[in-house]
């Protein structure tokens, strides 16, 4: 079996390799053809790993593939551990990552530079499947990081344009700020277990959940909450919690297919998988938890929020993703690891489902992305319209899609939770699922209804309009005349096809993966706080699941919230610019995003540079190389040059001195 | 199979006897100097690969020994050998005297024949530290090859080349002599030379201490470690792209290697009392520095700066050890540390070469270090920017290069010291990051910046051989440590229940 | 009245050097100018043979003839080796120089020949009166050669500032002495040092009195500060052929004084000596390498260099120990060697009517003649103590012989002045490998192939010593031991 | 020998006259800045000076020696008399002048 | 008060008298005679230290031959003695504080802590210049030698350092006009026709 697991690691960097060492010698054919080629394979044999798993019995697999070092005792080993868990993010990560390869071929169809972008994303695949089927933290920790540098890779793609380089850079060192928790956390586990391996730490956990650990006089605190946060930190960069959320919006200069599959379906979703695959850890720590609850639901409000006010559909759909993110850390804090990574599974299908929508749209649009641009797009083009439209009913918990299920499960465990923090997180996700509907749909509104406001797009055409695609310089084009939208080529469409399908069907998944014992070998809760199987207990079935929602508070808000959009986008277009003009300050906090890039810039950036500058002034260059080390210098030269002047030329004076040293020797030796 | 042959005095000599050949033959012949010189270096390495071969891994012994008197009236002796502590670090050596030399051809337009013979002069010299058994021999050696060193960075050098080749030479020279003193005093006080003897000498805790503060005046320079660090940008900036390489490769290198082969076996006790001054002017460089390295405009000296700071690690790898025992009782963690710590300079060895050669290359295409010069350059140079960006990365210690490894080692090992080491450790995770990519951004990135850029042609085959070499090192040791830590264990586990011992004289 | 006729084999050397310098001095009157080179040959073949003769007669034993007043033993023999070895270099570095200022005549070589003769005297002294007799021989002939360049001003100035302060230190050599005769009753070395040993308190305050004269003038012999003041004048006025002689053999013969005189007379005075020294050392190293710093002419440089040499070389005597006069002993043969070297090169790049005695005057050497600008490089790093160079080792040595004795601060001293004299050291060093040459016209730098043998095989020689210093240590320690 | 009955010449009456006259002549070298004769002159004083410590020492140790390196030291003297004088010559010959204060074409 | 003691207070005073004004006085001759007249004292003082030889010596080789010497400098330099005048006050102080300073720290030293007896006054029929005599040319035949080495160098320092050559005297070497050759003398120069040819010329 271990060779069907390094296959399927290892035949998408084989093809990243091959694309982006070879790429000018295999062509663009044949660099789409080698990396497809290469996803694929991971693709079907992780199907058949799933299959095998889910339904074949196939006991737990956790073995070392070779050790990458030994010191100290400790072994550092590369190793995979595969169980349900692993088998399912395999499966979604292969399936997404084949659906973005493919749409990729007609996205970038005419960008110089294809085949990097290809070996690009084949490498990312390759990273997450390695942090996916990571069986210790060496490994994790080297898939977290790898899957970041392929982030950066990807938003810097077009590294001509200076807001790309911008935000890549910027998402590295946020994504930093959460490693560098994250490598403590790891730290500290390995501390206190004496070994990187899960199995081996899970192990320890039950032994060391009272030990503590104290980090100033005074400040004892639970060692497991200690490094459960720092990990959790880890999971916040990656994840895109609040407050390091701010580089996913940024993000979105990448091109559109990695912002489905990386800042949308996969990537992000490592902080959530890492949590659920943590859980034998997590579990005892209240405190652990409790933070997850609260950084979750303020990231599932607050960003949402923002999403309102957005006109960038690329970054509506961004902040959608972050909010949907804050409802699956939810979902961990409540202990609801199932949920969690449930609503992980629909989002992954339906947001890169959105994501590609979006991305058509744009080729349509020609690579404008702003919505006030647009409108009345369904008569152009329908597949595009249909699938959006799948993808927004089921972002929004529409039922019998499959946001419907895993959002529902998770507010509802939420209200289960005894967990800290959870009444607060509790009104905020219900309160969300409101404002998810409405930046939904005034974003399906304002692209597909309405009237055409095409002939405004050089209003809002971006300065590097020109620079989105190298070499597309002869394609001035669409800088005049009326744009005419039409329908993306199949290679766009397919996958927008066979996204949808999961999108509406994965919903019925619950059953097993929520309440049956999918997850029992790779997740753990604590039974005084598994909140999903006292939801298990009314569970009967699909149907009934849908019917008692309709009774919850979520889907109405999710119906006003509908509505709303509907009357202020379609009924009433004249109101929105009345209702912004009234809220000038909330609306105006939600375009800054509630100052936190300002406040990055200014304390973070320009404060560390500026400490920088002032200890390389005064400290480098002043104290040490000024006064220590040239003013020895200068003062050693100083007294050179006068102590030089006992020296008169004078032979009395020489006499003289000759005559004092001899009195000086008497005095001091004779008497 | 090999241990008797004087491999390393082959070592030693052999470049030496190149230098001055390579002189003779090709002073007016920059083609056959470069070929001669490349034959040597090359040979050289080759000839080290044997001691990569032959070297008994498992033993913390000393291998290849050779012994031969040398002064008799001071019982000084031509003692060689390697341990797994300086094996490694004589291969990076030679390993990086032929990308050296490599890479002088295309870079080096000016007596080319005095500057490979000057790179082999040194090489031999440094082999000859790193094998050196002998105190005397060590510091011939260590002092020899300023010499050369000084005059690499004073003719071929930038505009201010003499300030900062007389800084260098200086501020070596300074931290070098306090260590003679020690080395003087310890022979009187053992009646020998002989490094592995002083291991075992008692001393009392004041003799320790100033013999430890002797030591670390003439290692804290080398490494160098704040706040006797400002030589280093400045000889950087200066010195030639080789300079820079094997300055940064191999000569920092040294103030690690003393600190193992001298401080810390030699006065522990010292060691343990004066642990918590190292730990902090380590953690100093890891953020000061960091935080300087961020702000500056040249680029060689942003990589100086971050070698300062990655340093830094090396630093706090070896002293940690004895706040592990403080804090915890037991030693587990402190070879984890150690061996870390070599990793992390082993490491640093090819990612600063590759780093500076980068530059290197630049510079020989536009003449300016200037990151305000430069800007976009991948869209001429692709592969350039490409091995560019991988660099940086390992600079930026991420996993699968080798610049993760000892980071990660020594965060680990610092975790069971103190929590707040590892915290403060690890800021280099951000402090790196923005410094490293901030320049990759500037330098890399972007719209063509200039015409100057816009006529840049990409790597010859030859500077890519060298970033090939490079990057291969960078990547195989991060995807694959466990040879080197296989080498290293064994002396390492030695050091550790070496200084676990007190050497303060019985009562 | 019983008078034995003394044993005059171990004097043969002198004899043989007297002999020849009358025969030379005879010659030469006879010679046409043109013919110099007679002279000059006879001259070094003197030296040579010379050198065979104390080769012949040296042995381990001690041997004292002439009534007490001469010695030879193996210090004097090796010291004597030296002292023609590096002189034979002087001469011949000398040569080029002196032609070039239509100085060259038999009297330099001649009287150099009895400066030797007196140096050997000083070195065989085994009495206060051939000590001092040996003394003011080469006292005279230093003062001859340095106005021995009639033309120059500032020579004749540097003569008598030289002959001034000489006569002054001569003065109180003799005050000195004479105390200590009053005390002991004795001229003789190896009496005075046993009616010392046996010699009660009382006496101690006269001796001492007596000694403070005697170190003084020995520090001025030697250049010590503040007995120092004539040597940059001196160093600086004089034409460098003959900074060149007083440079180096005189400081070997100087170092036979203290030996002679405070180790071997006054050994047991060494309390007191060696604190003098101590003193003189310490304000030896910080003023010579200080003001060094300062100077723009090289000559001048040298000669605050030698000072600080002087400092060092006092650190291995006031140990007090045999191992710091062996090391002494290595330090002071090598530094005559290197700053011979040193001088030589200045001669090197001079011509008729340019001295090259100015720093500037060696910008760009590297360039103009890279394998004289690497011998050059040798000789400063062997001044400034950096190995593989052999001054590397002579400062090890002293070093550890003053720690030995306990000073462990001054040994710590001593090299962090060795920084700062490291930095005008290297100063040169970047002149003539980092700077381009002066634009105007330079004089060549061919003198020819001897000459420019002896000067490769001096560089080379730092070299080779520093790489295989055991030879010249071993053969030190041996002198001294026995 | 017994106690003294009458002050006779003791030792110290030499050697005080010699100290004095040493450190008259000492006095002379460093106070006499215009003419370099007087120098030597002194120098002549100092080894006269000299002379008389080896002659009293020699007269009361009954040792020869004294008087021997008293002869010698005069030889020496004359000796140096005569160098000091050619030097002084060739001196006033370059120079015009053999003020001591304008001795200083070298200094620093 | 011994008659011995009178006479060595008489030329004690008289010696440091002379050696005062030897010092002080401005005009060169007068001091060479004030030295003279020193030496004659010290000589005194010497026969009483029943050193006569050397008290003898002293007055010949010094009296007669160096003071003779030293005005013979004096006068042949012919200095300008008005010049010589000038300013002797301003370093006065300092230099007389050193020398009082000198002479009491060796009087205190000399009088604390030498003390000797007197020897036995010699036989009257001892010969101090025979005694000399017997030991100078067998114990300290060595140092002799040496000191005639000295003297030999004096002489040929002071003829190499002050005898040369008239500068306007014209004297023939025949042994180079024997060895004279042609082209020494004269040298063909072709005259160029052309000025390319000249340069053509030079450059050759």
């Amino acid at each position: 079996m271990d060779t069907v697991y390094l296959i399927i690691v290892l035949a998408p960097l084989f093809g990243a390799i091959a694309a982006g060492l070879f790429g000018r010698q295999i062509g663009r054919v044949g660099a789409h053809t080698v990396t497809i080629f290469g996803v694929a394979v991971s693709f079907v044999l992780s199907a058949v790993v799933f299959y095998a798993h889910v339904f074949g019995g196939t006991p737990v697999y956790n073995e070392t593939v070779y050790t990458w070092m030994v010191s100290d005792g400790l072994h550092f080993e590369i190793g995979f551990l595969v169980d349900n868990l692993t088998a399912m993010m395999m499966l979604v990560v292969t399936f997404v990552s084949l659906m973005v390869h493919i749409y990729t071929i007609g996205y970038m169809a005419d960008d110089p530079g294809y085949q990097r972008f290809f070996s690009y994303i084949s490498l990312f695949t390759f990273s997450m499947l390695m942090l996916v089927m990571a069986n210790n933290f060496l490994q994790l920790f080297f898939g977290w990081e790898a899957v970041g540098l392929v982030s950066y890779l990807l938003i810097g793609f077009w590294y001509k344009r200076p807001t790309a380089i911008y935000a890549n850079m910027k998402a590295f060192i946020v994504n930093r700020v959460g490693d560098f928790g994250f490598l403590i956390g790891i730290a500290t586990l390995v501390f206190y277990a004496g070994s990187l391996n899960y199995t081996e730490v899970f192990a320890e956990a039950e032994g060391i959940r009272d030990a503590t650990i104290t980090l100033w006089p005074g400040g004892t605190f639970g060692l497991l909450d200690v490094a459960l946060i720092f990990l959790f930190i880890g999971a916040m960069g990656k994840s895109a919690q609040v407050p390091l959320h701010v580089w996913l919006p940024d993000s979105m200069e990448g091109p559109t297919p990695i912002s489905a599959l990386i800042h949308a379906a996969t990537m992000v979703t490592a902080g959530i998988f890492m949590v659920a695959r943590m859980s034998p850890l997590y579990e005892y720590s209240v405190v652990a938890l409790s933070f997850i609850l609260v950084i979750g639901a303020i990231t599932a409000f607050f960003m949402g929020l923002i999403g309102l006010v957005q006109n960038d559909i690329k970054r509506v759909v961004a902040y959608s993703t972050l909010s949907q993110l804050g409802y699956m850390t939810v979902a961990l804090g409540a202990s609801a690891y199932a949920a969690g990574l449930f609503h992980l599974m629909t989002h992954a299908f339906f947001k890169a489902l959105l994501f590609l929508a979006a991305g058509s749209v744009i080729i349509a649009m020609h690579h404008l992305q702003d919505m006030r641009a647009m409108g009345g797009l369904r008569r152009y083009m329908p597949i595009t319209y249909a699938t959006a439209l799948i993808g927004s009913l089921a972002l929004i918990g529409f039922p019998f899609f499959s946001g419907f299920f895993s959002k529902d499960a998770i507010i509802e465990a939420v209200g289960y939770s005894q967990t800290p923090g959870a009444t607060f997180a509790y009104w905020l996700v219900l309160l969300g699922v409101f404002v998810t509907a409405l930046y939904t749909f005034r974003m399906f509104f304002l692209v597909f209804h309405g009237e055409e406001r095409f002939d405004q797009a050089h209003k809002y055409m971006p300065d590097h309009g020109d620079d989105h695609h190298d070499g597309h310089e002869d394609e001035h084009h669409h800088d005049h005349g009326p744009l005419q939208p039409k329908e993306s080529p199949w290679v766009v469409t397919v996958p927008l096809i066979l996204l949808a399908i999961p999108s509406v069907v994965a919903g019925y998944f619950i059953g097993p993966m929520l309440f049956g014992n999918f997850f029992s070998d790779s997740l753990f809760v604590l039974e005084a706080q598994d909140v999903l199987a006292r939801k298990g207990e009314s569970y009967t079935g699909v149907l009934a699941f849908v019917l008692h929602g309709l009774m919850l508070p979520a889907f109405w808000l999710a119906m006003a919230g509908l509505a709303t959009a509907w009357f202020l986008y379609i009924k009433r277009p004249d109101l929105p610019p009345l209702i912004a003009g009234r809220l000038r300050v909330g609306v105006r906090i939600l375009e800054e995003k509630y100052g936190f890039d300002t406040f990055n810039d200014r304390v973070f950036a320009a404060g560390s540079r500026g400490l920088g500058r002032w200890l390389w002034r005064y400290g480098d260059a002043m104290i040490i190389d000024g006064l220590l080390v040239n003013g020895t210098a200068r003062s050693i030269g100083w007294i050179a040059s006068h102590v030089r002047g006992i020296q008169t030329g004078f032979l009395y004076h020489y006499a003289f001195v000759m005559i004092i040293g001899l009195l000086v020797l008497i005095f001091a030796f004779v008497i | 199979m090999f241990a008797d042959w004087p491999i390393l005095s082959l070592l030693i000599w052999l470049p030496i006897l190149g230098g001055f050949l390579t002189l003779a033959a090709g002073r007016d012949a920059p083609d056959i100097a470069w070929r001669l010189g490349l034959a040597f270096a090359g040979a050289t390495f080759l000839a080290s690969l044997f001691l990569w071969i032959g070297f008994e891994r498992g033993t913390p012994e000393m291998q290849f020994q050779e012994f031969t008197s040398w002064i008799a009236a001071f019982n000084v002796n031509y003692h060689l050998g390697v341990d797994g502590i300086s094996m490694p670090l004589i291969l990076l050596t030679t390993l990086t005297t032929v990308l050296v030399a490599i890479a002088a051809r295309d870079s080096v337009k000016d007596r080319l024949a005095y500057y490979l013979a000057a790179f082999l002069i040194m090489q031999g010299l440094m082999i000859g530290m790193f094998s050196a058994l002998d105190a005397v021999l060590f510091y011939v050696f260590f002092e020899a090859m300023l010499i050369p060193m000084f005059i690499v960075i004073g003719v071929w050098g930038g505009p201010r080349r003499v300030y900062a080749t007389i800084k260098f030479f200086l501020y070596t020279f300074l931290g070098s002599v306090f260590m003679l003193i020690a080395l003087i005093y310890m022979y009187l006080q053992s009646g020998s030379f002989a490094i592995l003897d002083f291991h075992h000498l008692p001393l009392p805790m004041t003799a320790q201490i100033l013999i430890f503060l002797a030591f670390l005046a003439a290692f804290a320079v080398k490494i160098p470690m704040f706040p006797v660090h400002t030589w280093l940008p400045d000889a950087h900036v200066e010195a030639p792209t080789g300079g820079s390489v094997i300055l940064a490769a191999i000569m920092l290198k040294i103030g690690g290697y003393g600190f193992l082969r001298f401080s810390l076996p030699i006065t522990p006790d010292a060691a343990a009392v004066l642990d918590v001054l190292m730990i902090t002017l380590s953690l100093i460089a890891v953020v000061y520095i960091g935080l300087v390295a961020l702000i500056q405009s040249d680029m060689k000296k942003l990589i100086a700066y971050s070698s300062i700071a990655h340093m830094g690690f090396v630093t706090l790898g070896f002293f940690i050890a004895f706040m592990i025992f403080r804090n915890t009782g037991d030693w587990d963690g402190a070879s984890l540390g150690i061996a870390g710590g070599m990793v992390q300079m082993i490491s640093h060895g090819f990612i600063s070469a590759a780093m500076f050669l980068a530059v290197g290359v630049l510079y020989d295409r536009l003449h300016s270090r200037n990151i305000a010069d430069y800007g976009g350059v991948v869209n001429t140079m692709p592969w350039f920017a490409a091995f560019f960006v991988l660099f940086a990365m390992a600079n930026t210690g991420l996993p699968g290069t080798s610049g993760f490894v000892g980071e990660f080692m020594v965060i680990l090992a610092a975790f069971r010291a103190d929590f707040w080491l590892a915290f403060l450790a690890a800021t280099t995770l951000i402090l790196a990051a923005g410094y490293t990519l901030w320049l990759v951004k500037r330098v890399i990135f972007g719209e063509i910046g200039n015409d100057n850029v816009a006529g840049l042609k990409d790597l010859t085959p030859r500077e890519f051989l060298v970033m090939g070499v490079l990057a291969f090192f960078v990547l195989l040791l991060g995807i694959w440590p466990a040879p080197l830590l296989d080498v290293m264990n064994a002396t390492i586990d030695h050091l550790v229940a070496h200084i676990a011992q007190s050497k303060l004289p019985a009562l | 009245m019983n008078f034995e006729i003394p044993a005059f084999l171990p004097a043969l050397p002198e004899m043989f050097v007297l002999g020849m310098a009358c025969l030379i001095l005879v010659i030469d009157v006879f010679l046409p100018d043109n013919r110099r080179d007679v002279t000059y040959g006879l001259v070094q073949a003197t030296l040579v043979v010379a050198a065979g003769l104390t080769l012949w007669l040296a042995g381990p034993e001690t041997q004292i003839t002439f009534h007490g007043t001469f010695v030879a033993d193996p210090i004097s023999d090796v010291l004597k080796l030296a002292v023609y070895l590096v002189t034979f270099l002087v001469f011949l570095y000398a040569r080029p120089y002196l032609m070039e200022r239509d100085i060259y005549k038999g009297e330099f070589y001649v009287l150099g020949l009895f400066g030797v003769l007196g140096m050997m005297v000083m070195i065989s002294a085994h009495n206060f009166l051939t000590l001092y007799l040996g003394l003011e021989l080469l006292a005279l002939v230093s003062y001859a050669l340095v106005a021995f360049w009639r033309d120059s001003a500032r020579a004749s100035e540097a003569a008598m500032k030289y002959f001034v302060l000489g006569a002054l230190a001569s003065g109180l050599l003799l005050y000195g002495l004479s105390m200590i005769y009053g005390m002991t009753g004795s001229l003789d070395i190896a009496t005075v040092a046993a009616a010392l040993q046996a010699a009660d308190e009382g006496m101690n305050v006269p001796l001492v009195f007596g000694l403070v004269f005697v170190v003084v003038a020995l520090a001025f012999k030697l250049g010590a500060v503040p007995f120092h003041m004539w040597v940059p004048d001196v160093y600086d006025g004089a034409p460098t052929a003959v900074t060149l002689f007083i440079a180096t053999a005189p400081k070997i013969a100087g170092f036979a004084l203290v030996m002679r005189l405070l180790v071997e007379g006054l050994g047991p005075l060494h309390g007191d000596w060696g604190d003098m020294l101590m003193v003189l050392a310490v304000l030896s190293l910080a003023v010579g390498n200080v003001i060094a710093i300062a100077q723009t002419s090289l000559k001048r440089m040298f000669a605050y260099s030698t000072i600080a040499h002087v400092g060092f070389l006092f650190m291995g005597i006031l140990a007090g120990t045999e191992t710091g006069y062996a090391s002494a002993m290595f330090y002071i043969i090598v530094y005559a060697l290197t700053a011979a070297g040193g001088f030589g090169m200045i001669i090197l790049l001079s011509g008729r009517g340019f001295e090259a005695d100015q720093l500037d005057d060696f910008r760009g050497l590297g360039q103009r003649s890279p394998w004289f600008a690497f011998m050059m490089l040798l000789l400063l790093f062997s001044m400034a103590g950096v190995p593989p160079t052999v001054g590397f080792f002579a400062k090890l040595a002293v070093i550890q012989a003053a720690i030995g004795a306990g000073h462990v601060w001054l040994g710590v001293y001593a090299v962090i002045f060795s920084i700062i004299g490291a930095f005008y050291y290297l100063r040169v060093v970047k002149l003539m490998f980092f700077d381009a040459p002066p634009t105007e016209e330079q004089p060549a730098l061919n003198r020819g192939g001897a000459f420019a043998t002896a000067l490769s095989v001096n560089g080379l020689a730092v070299l080779f010593l520093g790489l295989f210093p055991g030879l010249l240590l071993t053969l030190t320690h041996y002198a001294v031991a026995g | 020998m017994g106690i003294q009955s009458e002050p006779m010449i003791t030792l110290s009456h030499y050697l005080v006259l010699a100290a004095l006259l040493f450190s008259i002549s000492v006095a002379g070298i460093f106070l006499n800045r215009k003419n370099v004769i007087v120098l030597l002159m002194c120098i002549e004083l100092m080894l006269l000076s000299v002379n008389i410590n080896f002659v009293a020492f020699a007269f009361f140790l009954q040792d020869l020696a004294g008087q021997v390196f008293v002869f010698f030291i005069l030889t020496v003297a004359a000796a140096e008399a005569a160098i000091g004088l050619a030097i002084l010559v060739l001196l006033f010959r370059n120079r015009g002048t053999i003020n001591v204060q304008d001795l200083d074409a070298m200094k620093g | 008060m011994t008659f011995d003691l009178i006479l060595f207070y008489v030329f004690g005073a008289i010696l440091l008298g002379a050696a005062l004004a030897m010092i002080s006085v401005r005009n060169p001759v007068h001091a060479a005679l004030f030295l003279v007249l020193a030496f004659f004292a010290a000589a005194a003082i010497w026969l009483l230290a029943e050193a006569e030889f050397l008290a003898i010596v002293l007055v010949l080789v010094y009296v007669g031959a160096v003071m003779v010497l030293f005005l013979f400098v004096v006068m042949m330099l012919d200095i300008n003695l008005a010049r010589l005048r000038e300013g002797f006050a301003e370093f006065l102080p300092a230099g007389l504080v050193v020398a009082a300073a000198m002479a009491t720290v060796l009087t205190l030293v000399i009088t604390r802590f030498i003390v000797m007896d007197a020897p036995e006054r010699a036989d009257a029929d001892y010969s101090n210049t025979e005694a000399l005599g017997a030991v100078l040319y067998t114990e300290y035949v060595y140092p002799f030698e040496i000191a005639a080495v000295i003297l030999l160098v004096a002489i040929i320092a002071a003829i190499a350092l002050t005898m040369r050559r008239r500068p306007d005297t014209k004297y023939i070497d025949p042994t180079r006009q024997i060895r004279v050759r042609r082209q020494d003398r004269v040298r063909l120069v072709s005259m160029p026709s052309s000025p390319e040819a000249s340069e053509k010329d030079r450059s050759e």
